[in-house]
């Protein structure tokens, strides 16, 4: 850790004025739909549409958070359906990366440059354009209406940056270490097991909170099409609940944003630490 | 039990060869340093032996059995590498049990091991504790240990002690002596710091560009380099050369002459030698201040004081390199002062053209000609 | 053998009255029931869609009327022939939004049209007597010229965002000018003078309007109308809900008619229940898409109100609903003038080139008569 | 070379499940894609090999206008990104007190799901009833309500700006972590030489996490380029086509108009321009490395 | 021009006191150099006088002027870091030029002054590369001619040479003390190696734990260390400590006991010095193999041989610690086998049981007492 004391890092009272400025237009542009979402949940759906503008919305309350239970009943299930696929699609991204990522780390044999490229071409189809093929796939697998429909294909679009990202980390890890493994008759699935994935947990960290946050914001198109049980559906689709044939409850959709991305958010909230530290001791170097 | 023969090792990179038919024999116990410069393939050439890199041609032979295609577990070597390739997430205990966990011995045993290990190294206290809250010296220890633990044929080192400071440099230095003469292993140990090869090794092998330009014990090297760029290599500050020509030769002695000064060296001559440009070699610590069987006046830039050593630094006329003189003690010599030193006949070395030594008559045996080969004592 | 019937449904949940008679069905059809599917409006037809085109259609599906012909081109759906009987129990032309080479192709399950809504505040404050609608155009063109100029609030709302609404409701002014866009022998009839003076009625209205009106669709207007900020619009029966909530004065007629009118006119969209090809329960699904629909459910489930859905068939209950809310009365008398959506092979591509159309006019960016021929000429490959 | 062998035969193993994975779930949709955009595979229940029709199809003056304004907008969103992200980190970077709160707060863009982003600015964007027209109007910037997306520049960018603000914290995180790499001893060593803090974050900061920008940007361009929702949420492509880009047209044609097709040539396309951003990217880096090694 | 005053300068890190009071005078011109084991806090002092760390107490007075709360521009130093520093991007010109640039200086002056600091350093091949492609002693140079430019009245070094092996250091040495010739500029230089120090400095500041254990010239501090703890750091081999106990004292010489025999040390007694229990300390370089006024026997557990010296050690009985002998030349002792050592008087150091000295009538006379202060003659 860096000294406090650091001159350098002593700042005039005009620097830190304009730091702070700075953060808060830049934290501003990040935030203020979030503000505009949040006044939209506070205010009662006959006020939405009312002109002019008011900031302080009148007669706000948390009405809506309250409703947006009743209106969509199976609302807890969705956000548990999200946890629930995120945490095993991250967790199956996981198992296949790491070994995947300590391969293109480590060997260099042909192809690997080619095969890491093919990775990245995954990225480059949308999975929205895929989605028949996709589909008749599911169906032949059997896996239609079922967690599997959202998780299989979800864990098959993160694998690839996950794979970019856990690689440049584990170039880092000197390679002696491998070596003095090897030479102490380690074998090669010993030393990934005992020593490069103790080393390289800050970087596994990383992929697994990105690959989480992946999971639980964009499941939407796969969960959609290829599954059609309530009971399975994650938060995306639940929130497209609240849009009826003729308006969309729009107080309670935002309420249910809010309350549906609050436990994600606790969670990078705890997370944070690791996040820039697993980040920087493995930042994107090419 | 931990013999080692190189045959005609060959190692290419793409076109590059960078290790030219090395040919060795080391026998069981020795400790064998490699120096040489950087990037003449010590490294090279100790992971081609650890199994680490393959072999382009040649044997590795270790206790008569050809180890090329083995891994390196099957050949009895344990190594200590440069950076210590300490596992940062283990205690030092289960740094040192790694290579036992492999094995898969034991508890019992492995704990009795580890302990001992730590035992030699003094790294009892410290068992507990992660390589991060370790000194240089410490850590250094702990990489020893698990090459221990193995107890292998043959130990090699990269430059192990590169890392550390000189105080625990020659601390260290001190303690791997001691293990090996303790554990009478073989070792092979690699460095580019020659006064760790001299007081380390029983036998010193200088490679240069990957080639061995001469193997030997450390003061048959000191006294007897077979070339210039042995004679350059082993001693520091570095050996002082001089360009002279050959203007005699006797039976057991060359006569040359520096700038109007004839001096007979006690070397061997070859043939057809008279006339030709030679080169004279003497070592800074050769040099006295006073006038000797040549005598120069020099003028140094730099005069460094050691106390118990007062270095002084010249430029040679017409020179860019300078010319260096040891001299015991605090001498009174100051910089941009001119000095007269002296250099006698017998401390002097002899080059040819293609800086190969004659051979000179050094008199070995009035300290002790075992002194050559310590291990013949031991 | 226990049967399921699949049924994708558009919504939220399912309305508790087809929950009821879902029951009753399965009472009655031992050994069979009906699995509804609740999908969001926004993805509920791109989900029957893709499940069809990937070989695994669902028994019935709840589908905008409009892609009936699609489907059944693509032999994806099954026909559902109605009885005389059965067409004569609805109001006319509605049969005809499910109907074509003579066999229908769907039952219709929902239903609206639209009148047009108008604010008597703002008549009275642009000096425009607050009791009488505009009946024409013009009229219709001058109120709002009236009332943005006194009122500096823009007269008309006019959605036109990349939205299907935005063709809706251009398709409403068509038929209350007797155009049509493609005939009942599949010929396109875009353009003719008729269909070319409600564009550039679109153009002169234009400046009277909400502004940014590409911005906006129809319930998003429809939110501008009900916050007071707009003269008048046209809408659907919902609209009338909603104002009842609000303390505006307002009031709705029929929509107002172009030069050459031959009466009434509005256009009729359904949604309608599709029988899918290849399920295996063709015949069962279609025996229970006619009982849900059939009088007596679909009179429950339409009638609740508030869903701004217009009533399928005439009966004595909407003679009474409509005597409570008297504001029905315009809705329910359009019918009869209606024409149904135009039904084409690629329904997309036609409502694609017919927004473009209106965005360009009402941007400005070409004249009624060019961007006209050219839709019209864009369209023949959709037929 | 046996241990080369062995190496290479472990390499394998550990790749093949993640190979097999994405090679049945992706690579297999993908190559039927590919085989698809030489169809004239659409609802219809037979489909027929047409050869390069589709690709014929899709050449065009309005496509031509879709290719350059997928590019222009794709250009701009990346390079915004990239500006505010370095922007953000710089000032996430300074050692002031609450960093650590800052830092979480740039997340919540990309937790969130992404079509509930879009609707919170289709909110702000909305003419009537939205935040920035109502603040507009408010501090008199605005005579009347502004809608943002009822024409197409305007839209063009409000889309860009929606599209920046979901790519924004990634970018930010990892412009941050870059910046955190370097060595503080050159900051250091400049500041001793009188560098100011500006200087300092132009001469040594900026150059030093080109790199990573550079990696950023091409991980960033192929999202950017397949950006969906936040277009077709907003605009659906439209006013008059302006705000379409390959991939609407790519949806519209597919999923729309289910002309797959025609729709999986347009696909492939989007790939291969892709491709050839990835090759060119390469070569940069690699050249850039080759340059200047570190 | 380029004077420096600590005045009671104190640090603190949290309630650690890692500076306490340090109290130095550096006057223009002079090279002085900061030794100290780890952590004694030297890169902490030197980090105050260059302006990157705030001081905790006391000043910093750079000709006269405070300057503890001005920025290191403006303090007139320019540091050379442990690490170089470089910049990876920019070629050794722009590094060289960079605190140019920074004063925005027109183009042709800067050329003229980074070709010029690049002739004085031997870079001028190397302008255009980049740091990566430079050996570490280029880079060294490089960091160097960065600081040149600026023209500073300090440099500041922070352990330059740590990261280079044996042979560049001692090159690099050299380079350095030719270059303070030539700039006549103040340098305070730190080191935790001794021979670095000896060989460098016009006054050595030996620091330990946060405090000034000595200041002094080099041979001051060789001959002359006021206490155990510089008596240890300075010469290497590390000075033998032996217990000895006071058995009379005379006007200028302490007679002590050493298992039996009996040494008249030549210093200054201190009152009630007799049958206190002292420490007799000798230098390696100073035993002989033959005996002296005292003779011991040791049996060396290690040899080193060196060439040019022979270095033993051993462990005096009942102790573990090493006792160490450096003989000249190549000597016929040999592991385990027992040698008898001689110490003279006149040689020996004598600390009290706090660990100061008592003053040596050392003769520095004999060689020169100019040499004590090397500047002086320049
Ligand atoms: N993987 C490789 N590919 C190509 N050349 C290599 C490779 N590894 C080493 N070399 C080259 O082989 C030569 C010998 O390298 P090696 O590491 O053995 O040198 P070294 O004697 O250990 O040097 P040092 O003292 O610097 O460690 C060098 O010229 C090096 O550039
Ligand atoms: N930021 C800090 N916070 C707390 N303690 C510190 C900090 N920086 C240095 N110290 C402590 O101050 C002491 C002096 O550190 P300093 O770096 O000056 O030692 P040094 O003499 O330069 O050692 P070395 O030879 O290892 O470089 C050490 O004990 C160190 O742990
Ligand atoms: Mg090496
Ligand atoms: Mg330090």
């Amino acid at each position: 850790m860096k000294q406090p004391s650091l001159l350098i890092n002593r700042y005039k009272w005009y620097e830190i004025v304009g730091i702070y400025a700075g953060i808060l237009v830049f934290l501003t542009f990040v935030l203020a739909p979030f503000v505009e979402g949040f006044l939209v949940s506070l205010k009662p759906l006959s006020q939405l549409f009312s002109s002019p503008y008011r900031f302080i919305p009148e007669n706000g309350s948390f009405e809506a958070y309250r409703t947006m239970w009743i209106s969509v009943p199976g609302f807890a299930r969705y956000i548990f359906n999200s946890f629930f696929i995120s945490i095993i699609v991250t967790a199956v991204v996981l198992i296949l990366v790491v070994p995947a990522a300590y391969s293109f780390a480590r060997f260099e044999f042909r192809g690997a440059g080619l095969l890491l490229g093919a990775f990245l071409a995954v990225n480059m189809f949308s999975g929205a354009v895929l989605l028949i093929p996709l589909f008749r796939l599911m169906r032949s697998l059997g896996l239609l209406n079922t967690y599997f429909a959202i998780i299989v294909p979800g864990v098959a679009f993160l694998i690839p940056s996950a794979i970019w990202l856990l690689r440049t980390y584990m170039m880092r890890i000197p390679r002696e270490l491998d070596e003095a493994a090897y030479v102490d008759g380690a074998s090669h699935f010993y030393t990934l097991r005992r020593v490069i994935l103790p080393i390289a947990m800050p970087g596994i960290t990383v992929v697994a909170i990105t690959t989480f946050i992946g999971s639980y914001a964009q499941q939407f198109i796969f969960a959609l099409t290829f599954n059609s049980k309530t009971e399975y559906a994650p938060l995306p689709v639940g929130l497209f609940a609240y849009f009826g044939r003729q308006e969309v409850v729009w107080n309670e959709l935002m309420a249910a944003s809010f309350v549906g991305i609050a436990p994600a958010m606790i969670v990078i909230f705890l997370l944070q630490r690791y996040l820039v530290s697993g980040l920087t001791a493995g930042a994107v170097k090419q | 039990m931990g013999q080692l023969l190189l045959n005609k090792v060959q190692k290419f990179y793409g076109d590059f060869e960078v290790l030219k038919g090395v040919q060795l024999e080391v026998n069981n116990g020795e400790f064998v340093v490699f120096v040489g410069p950087s990037g003449c393939g010590k490294s090279t050439l100790l992971r081609m032996i650890a199994g680490l890199d393959g072999t382009s041609a040649g044997d590795i032979v270790i206790d008569g059995v050809r180890v090329n295609d083995l891994p390196p577990v099957k050949r009895g070597i344990a190594m200590v590498f440069q950076s210590y390739a300490l596992y940062p997430h283990m205690s030092v205990f289960e740094n040192i049990a790694f290579p036992l966990r492999v094995e898969k011995m034991e508890e019992g045993k492995l704990k009795a091991k580890v302990e001992n290990a730590a035992r030699i190294l003094h790294l009892d206290q410290r068992l507990q504790q992660k390589p991060g809250m370790l000194s240089g010296g410490q850590r250094q220890r702990v990489a020893i240990g698990r090459a221990i633990v193995r107890e292998p044929k043959i130990f090699l080192f990269d430059e192990p002690l590169s890392n550390l400071d000189a105080a625990l440099r020659s601390d260290m230095r001190i303690e791997l002596a001691k293990l090996h003469r303790q554990l009478k292993a073989t070792m092979i140990y690699v460095t580019h710091d020659q006064v760790e090869a001299m007081t380390m090794a029983d036998r010193i092998v200088v490679l240069n560009a990957g080639e061995i330009a001469q193997t030997g014990a450390p003061l048959e090297l000191y006294h007897k380099p077979a070339n210039m760029f042995v004679a350059g290599f082993i001693g520091n500050p570095k050996m002082n050369f001089l360009p002279v020509t050959c203007t005699g030769a006797a039976d057991k002695s060359v006569t040359v002459d520096y700038k109007g000064q004839t001096l007979t060296v006690p070397v061997t001559p070859r043939e057809g030698v008279v006339g030709k440009a030679l080169t004279l070699g003497v070592r800074p610590e050769h040099i006295q201040l006073a006038s000797g069987d040549i005598s120069l006046t020099i003028t140094p830039s730099v005069i460094e004081r050691l106390g118990a050593q007062t270095v002084a630094y010249a430029a040679l006329d017409g020179e860019g390199e300078n010319f260096c003189a040891t001299l015991s003690g605090s001498v009174g010599v100051r910089p941009e002062q001119p000095m007269l030193v002296g250099i006698n006949a017998a401390d002097c070395h002899l080059f040819d053209g293609a800086g190969i030594a004659f051979e000179r008559h050094v008199a070995l045996t009035d300290i002790d000609l075992n002194l050559l080969n310590p291990t013949a004592l031991a | 053998a226990n049967q399921e019937i699949s049924w994708i449904y558009c919504g939220d949940k399912i309305d508790p009255i087809h929950e009821k008679y879902i029951k009753e069905w399965e009472g009655k059809n031992a050994g069979w029931s009906v699995k509804p599917e609740v999908v969001g409006w926004e993805q509920c037809q791109d989900k029957a869609t893709t499940l069809a085109a990937a070989g695994t259609p669902v028994a019935m599906a709840y589908v905008g009327s409009r892609t009936l012909k699609e489907f059944a081109e693509n032999d994806l759906i099954v026909p559902v022939p109605m009885s005389d009987d059965e067409k004569k129990s609805y109001y006319p032309g509605i049969v005809s939004t499910v109907t074509f080479d003579d066999t229908q192709w769907g039952v219709p399950i929902a239903f609206s049209t639209k009148a047009l809504y108008w604010n008597k505040a703002l008549f009275k404050q642009a000096g425009l007597d607050p009791e009488k609608p505009p009946q024409t155009w013009a009229e219709e063109i001058a109120f709002a010229k009236a009332i943005k100029e006194k009122t500096g609030i823009p007269g008309y709302g006019l959605p036109a965002k990349t939205f299907d609404n935005t063709m809706h409701q251009f398709m409403h002014w068509v038929y209350t000018n007797n155009g049509t866009i493609i005939d009942d022998k599949g010929n396109i009839k875009a353009d003719s003078p008729e269909v070319l003076a409600a564009l550039q009625a679109y153009k002169d209205i234009t400046p009277y309007s909400v502004e940014g009106a590409t911005a906006y669709e129809q319930n998003e207007i429809r939110a501008i109308f009900l916050d007071g900020k707009v003269g008048m619009i046209q809408a659907g029966s919902g609209a009338a809900y909603r104002l009842k909530d609000t303390k505006l004065e307002w009031g709705v007629a029929p929509l107002p008619l172009g030069p050459s009118a031959k009466g009434q006119g509005t256009l009729l969209i359904t949604d309608s229940l599709a029988i899918f090809k290849g399920s295996g329960v063709e015949e069962k699904a279609t025996e229970f898409a006619k009982f849900i629909t059939s009088a007596g459910p679909q009179g429950e489930y339409e009638l609740q109100g508030g869903a701004g859905l217009t009533p399928l068939r005439p009966s004595a209950q909407v003679d009474e609903f409509v005597k409570k809310e008297p504001f029905w009365k315009p809705f329910i008398d359009g019918i009869a003038y209606g024409g149904p959506e135009p039904l084409f092979k690629d329904y997309k591509g036609f409502q694609n080139s017919m927004i473009e159309m209106v965005q360009s006019v009402v941007t400005g960016k070409a004249e009624p008569a060019d961007a006209l021929k050219k839709a019209a000429t864009d369209i023949e490959a959709f037929k | 070379m046996n241990v080369q062998r062995s190496n290479l035969i472990f390499a394998w193993i550990l790749l093949l499940p993640a190979v097999l994975y994405v090679a049945l779930i992706v690579a297999y949709p993908l190559v039927d894609t590919f085989i698809l955009s030489f169809t004239d595979a659409s609802l219809k229940k037979v489909t027929n090999w047409v050869g390069w029709v589709n690709y014929a199809k899709i050449f065009n003056q309005t496509f031509a206008e879709v290719i350059i304004r997928t590019f222009v907008w794709t250009f701009f969103s990346v390079s915004i990104k990239m500006i505010i992200g370095v922007f953000g980190a710089t000032m996430l970077n300074a050692a002031v007190p609450g960093r650590a709160l800052f830092r979480v707060l740039t997340m919540p863009p990309w937790i969130v799901p992404m079509a509930i982003g879009i609707f919170m600015w289709g909110w702000m964007y909305n003419g009537q009833f939205g935040m920035i027209s109502g603040m507009l109007q408010r501090v008199g910037l605005a005579s009347g309500p502004v809608a943002f997306l009822a024409e197409g520049s305007t839209a063009f960018w409000a889309t860009i700006i929606t599209d920046v603000w979901i790519g924004v914290p990634m970018v930010t995180l990892y412009m941050l972590a870059a910046m955190q790499a370097i060595p503080q001893d050159l900051y250091e060593a400049a500041w001793t030489d009188g560098a100011g803090r500006f200087y300092r974050f132009r001469r040594i900061t900026l150059p030093l996490i080109i790199p990573s920008l550079i990696t950023m940007s091409m991980l960033s361009l192929i999202a950017t380029f397949n950006s969906f929702d936040i277009i077709w949420i907003l605009t659906r492509g439209g006013p008059s086509g302006e705000t379409t880009t390959m991939i609407i047209d790519t949806y519209r044609t597919a999923i729309g108009s289910n002309k797959y097709g025609e729709g999986a040539a347009r696909a492939v396309l989007i790939c291969i321009f892709l491709s050839i951003f990835c090759v060119c990217y390469f070569r940069l880096t690699s050249r850039l490395a080759s340059g200047d090694k570190r």
